[in-house]
């Protein structure tokens, strides 16, 4: 009796294991879709990293000038558009004049598509920014971590002019600002190469200014050490990252509303290894003993 | 008091401009928008919420180009000691001086997978990465063919290249050739054991399930540069049960290629092993020459914290090597 | 004349960004070099464009395999650069509103977003088939992958929700990150740092046959 | 608002036919990549051309011609002349039987990352790690950042142990590199969990757009 239903009992594992792949699609679809339905806001603790670069923001005066290079494309906009949302409201709410740039083609796009959004609350309208004094968008330009190089030196040798072609000397913004001695932090959004690792290596290192981030996830840990050391002075990692950021500034935005489905993903991915696992052995005790 | 501010003028008396600021208890500031040869002079403002008071002017100064900038000694040094560490390898290795390689346990369970693969007298499958003949990684997945066609080759075990990329065929083709002439079986060569599939990403990860599926290989090698398809890949040669070797220096796909496969070549580990195989003098001399930087950084950690420890435990006065260079 | 001239130039190129870090009279010289450097890269981005044109179109030519997707490439490019170069306000071809605009939103990103969103199935599908603790070493990646893949969300802090405060799945995530996953990204990368010393030195000499040469 | 609805609708038949690809390799999920290639190429192409070709290189040429007629000195805007003459060489790259004229251009591309890269990756990346790796093991009363800094120690030098090639892994110099790759094993592990936490929100990204925009199910 016991070998028939020891036969059996390895037909399921292995009837597991062998499952179509579309199901397995259609179970981590459905494991991501229907979390998003439910409004449940989770508690989203504070890593290290994350309140390194709030900090940085945040330690700022009112006035201060801060570059922001968004070197990311669409892909990567469910991770760090949240980030960037955050970011506009924390720097316009504490006052701060934003220097817009990208490395990346859709960077300053990706600004824009942000601004747009943060200029709908009613506090940041009531302050009626305006262009070319309380934050100007410098575009795009070509030559990568190069160009990192060359702004040490001067804004107006990469950036002759701004996105909308308007010469740095006439914008207000801008006057004062020759090189990095002339701005208070850099804040990078990042979603590979050139990003952090470039404005670590080619501004920080070489011109000494300071440096915070928010990367990709995958990117992400790849720039503990260079927190560990100070070069940088924090990381948001991955939308949790992004929906640290929004906890910090006490606005629950995007991020943190994706929070749930992101926990069942992860429990769903943790199953999935395990369930795999428990039939690969026992498959395995099987064959030993046979 | 909440701050200085720094004023210079290229007269004692009158024109002062603001030039910059100083967060208060600052101690230094400095100004690197002066031109050469023109005399300056300096003064500090306090800024405080009763008032400003100011100092009086500096002496004039002017500014000259410093002809080696000796902030940047420690890596002026270190970056000519490695670029002779590597130069002396190269040559050495050129004039034919073998050079010492630890044994690269990659390279043994490449050739276990081969010997196994016969005697299950199934196909293996070689993927040298989906980029093009400029990347080192490729270049190292080229080489390490090389064994894997020498050995297949011994063993009269049958061998497939499937390629992304045209250039990369054309290279294989050679590697592939001359291997199996090595072996003494050039009649067992044909051209079609390595052909393009196609260039586009995912379009090749589909083809290459395909083939997996159809053909269910003793083993599969995944060595060069891989982007997210390797999951595909990796996956469908674990359900059909195929042995799999890779290696790549990329760190997004390492811990997918380490959980799924049966053993990876880490990152420094695949261009070790090309340098290995190829005895190429520039690859084994630059392997040796970062050798030597490896050994330099070992030997500054381990007596830097030596220093820093006995410091702390036994309050001795050594020098903070962190700080020193 | 072909392969001599293009190696004494990039030496003379390679050795003068590097001496240039040392001895500052020599950034008048890199700063020219980089000039044209600058021009030369948004030349290459053209090239690469231009390069995936004309493989399309060679592709429809000759009708090889797949050719009708190569027509839905060249359309897919004029779709968006005849409005991005002509319809979309010139200058302020970014702003929200324009034309370009538009296309961005509605179609370049939701095909881009959609590539990189199809990886999840991938995952998915490899965590259950392929992952395995067949060996120490897998066995540690997959125990510190568990440990972040909960700790990072707050199903980690829910299931360790009986250890005391500071000493949650949550804050082992966090020691993980911080210290050993530190520590091993850190040898990776000074690893990778003299592996690109070595390449570029071997560009600058002239002794690296990929870069270019034939 | 009908361009609004008429563009959700073009993403949301644009996103089923990229993830199509899930069900298997299908003619519309390869109009939708091919589609994909054809758009970004035309992004760079749009881009590329009005912030960076326009304001840089033509204005500079123009500005230095008008210098030259205006006040016949030649000033330093002619080096971009010169500059665009080998971006013009980078793009005979086209054409195989003058391709390789193309080599002088990429001499410049490859001479300046090579240059640049060999200082900042030996000081960033090197220089500056082994600094922030020379800590004290015993840190008096804090027991916390006395096992952080012997992790980080022992885990930095025994990974560069594993990738050190001169010696034989034998005796203790064996032990250091094993345990240099359970270091190394944690640190896969780590970018294991944040590619999958990566991949997933871009697939909350995709379907809360699918669910939420387009069909407009969750309020």
């Amino acid at each position: 009796m016991n070998q028939e239903n020891n036969q059996e009992v390895k037909s399921i594992w292995e009837k597991l294991l062998s499952i179509d792949r579309r199901i397995i699609f259609l179970f981590i679809a459905v494991a991501v879709a229907v979390p998003l339905f439910f409004k449940l806001s989770m508690r989203i603790p504070v890593t290290p990293v994350a309140q390194g670069t709030y900090q940085a923001i945040e330690s700022l005066p009112a006035g201060s000038k801060v570059l922001a290079s968004f070197d990311y494309d669409p892909g990567s906009m469910p991770e760090l558009q949240p980030m960037a949302e955050a970011f506009f409201r924390h720097a316009f709410r504490n006052d701060l004049k934003v220097i817009i740039m990208g490395l990346w083609p859709q960077g300053p796009l990706q600004a824009n598509i942000a601004l747009e959004e943060v200029f709908q609350d009613e506090d940041i309208k009531a302050k009626s920014l305006q262009y070319g004094i309380d934050y100007v968008n410098l575009g795009f330009t070509a030559g990568n971590e190069v160009v990192i190089d060359r702004m040490g030196h001067s804004f107006e040798e990469s950036y002759p002019k701004d996105g909308q072609g308007t010469p740095l000397s006439e914008i207000p913004l801008m006057r004062g600002v020759r090189n990095y001695d002339n701005v208070d932090l850099i804040f990078n959004l990042s979603a590979g190469y050139p990003g952090t690792q470039e404005w670590v290596q080619y501004a920080v290192d070489v011109f000494h200014v300071k440096l915070a981030a928010g990367n990709t996830a995958v990117q992400a840990p790849a720039m503990y050490p260079y927190v560990q050391t100070g070069q940088l002075s924090g990381v948001l990692g991955g939308m949790k990252g992004g929906a640290e950021y929004e906890t910090l500034l006490g606005i629950p935005g995007r991020a943190v509303r994706y929070m749930f489905s992101q926990a069942v993903a992860h429990a769903v991915i943790c199953m999935f290894i395990i369930i795999g696992n428990l039939a690969f052995f026992s498959i395995r005790k099987r064959k030993k003993t046979s | 008091m909440t701050g200085y501010e720094i004023l210079r003028s290229t007269n004692r008396e009158e024109g002062y401009e603001h030039i910059g600021g100083a967060a208060p208890g600052a101690t230094y500031f400095s100004d690197s928008n002066t031109e050469n040869k023109v005399k300056y002079f300096y003064r500090v403002r306090a800024i405080s919420p009763w008032g400003t008071s100011e100092s009086l002017p500096s002496n004039p100064v002017f500014s000259r180009v410093q002809w080696f900038d000796f902030s940047r000694l420690t890596l002026f040094a270190l970056a000519l000691i490695i670029a002779c560490a590597i130069f002396y390898f190269i040559s050495s290795a050129k004039t034919g001086k073998k050079l010492f390689i630890r044994k690269i346990a990659g390279l043994e369970a490449v050739d276990d997978a081969v010997g196994r693969a016969t005697e299950m007298g199934r196909k293996i499958i070689y993927i040298p990465g989906i980029m093009d003949m400029d990347s080192m990684q490729t270049i190292a997945g080229v080489t390490i063919l090389g064994r894997v066609a020498k050995l297949a080759a011994e063993y009269e075990a049958k061998l497939e290249v499937p390629v992304s990329k045209s250039l990369v065929m054309v290279t294989c083709r050679e590697t592939v050739k001359e291997a199996y002439i090595n072996a003494g079986r050039p009649d067992a060569y044909n051209d079609n054991m390595v052909y393009y599939l196609t260039d586009d990403q995912f379009g090749y990860a589909a083809a290459l399930d395909g083939l997996f599926l159809r053909d269910k290989p003793a083993a599969v090698f995944l060595q060069g540069q891989f982007y997210a398809e390797s999951l595909i890949l990796a996956e469908t040669a674990n359900s059909v049960g195929a042995i799999q070797i890779a290696g790549t220096a990329m760190p997004s796909q390492l811990p997918f290629f380490v959980a799924a496969c049966d053993y990876t070549l880490i990152g420094e580990e695949l261009f070790a092993a090309s340098a290995y195989l190829s005895k190429d003098p520039k690859l084994l001399g630059s392997l040796k020459g970062q050798d030597v930087g490896k050994f330099i950084f070992l030997l500054v950690i381990l007596v830097g914290v030596l220093f820093l420890t006995l410091n702390s435990v036994l309050g001795l006065g050594l020098p903070d090597l962190a700080t020193v260079f | 004349m072909r392969r001599e001239v293009p190696l004494v130039l990039t030496a003379m190129v390679g050795l003068t960004m590097i001496i240039a870090h040392f001895i500052p009279p020599f950034n008048i010289l890199k700063d020219l070099f980089e000039d044209w450097f600058f021009i030369i890269a948004a030349f290459a981005i053209y090239l690469g464009v231009l390069n995936l044109i004309r493989v399309n179109a060679d592709k429809i030519y000759r009708k090889s395999r797949d050719w009708p997707f190569g027509i839905v490439v060249i359309l897919g490019f004029l779709v968006i650069t005849i409005p991005g170069l002509f319809f979309s306000g010139g200058r302020s071809f970014s702003d929200p509103g324009t034309s370009f605009y538009f296309l961005y939103i509605h179609v370049y990103y939701p095909l881009s977003a959609t590539m990189f969103a199809l990886l999840a199935f991938f995952v998915a599908s490899a965590s259950y088939r392929a992952f395995r603790a067949r060996n120490v070493e897998a066995t540690m990646l997959l125990a510190a992958a568990f440990i972040l893949m909960l700790g990072r969300v707050p199903i980690g802090d829910w299931i360790t929700a009986w250890l005391p405060e500071g000493y949650r799945m949550g804050n082992a995530a966090d020691w993980i990150m911080d210290f050993p996953q530190t520590a091993g990204q850190r040898a990776i990368m000074i690893g990778i740092a003299l592996g690109v010393v070595s390449s570029a030195l071997r560009v600058i000499l002239g002794l690296e046959r990929a870069m270019g040469g034939d | 608002m009908s361009g609004e609805v008429v563009g959700l609708w073009i993403g949301g038949i644009l996103t089923l036919g990229i993830f199509s690809f899930i069900y298997k390799d299908n003619p519309f999920y390869k109009f939708s990549e091919a589609l994909f290639v054809g758009v970004s190429a035309g992004y760079w192409f749009v881009v590329t051309f009005w912030q960076y070709f326009l304001p840089k290189l033509i204005d500079n040429l123009v500005l230095a011609y008008t210098v030259l007629t205006v006040e016949g000195k030649i000033d330093y805007h002619w080096v971009y002349l010169l500059g665009g003459g080998l971006g013009i060489l980078m793009l005979l790259r086209l054409f195989p039987s003058v391709g390789w004229l193309s080599r002088w251009s990429l001499a410049f591309i490859v001479g300046t990352t090579a240059g640049l890269q060999f200082t900042r990756y030996l000081e960033s990346n090197g220089i500056i790690q082994v600094k922030g790796t020379i800590l004290s093991l015993f840190v008096w009363g804090d027991l916390n950042s006395t096992i952080g800094n012997i992790v980080i120690v022992v885990g930095t030098f025994c990974g560069l142990i594993y990738f050190f090639f001169s010696k034989e892994h034998k005796g203790a110099f064996g032990g250091a590199a094993r345990v240099g790759v359970w270091f190394l094993m944690i640190t896969f592990g780590a970018l294991f969990g944040y590619t999958v936490m990566s991949r997933m929100s871009l697939l909350i990204g995709r379907m809360d757009f699918l669910f939420g925009n387009w069909l407009g199910l969750i309020k």
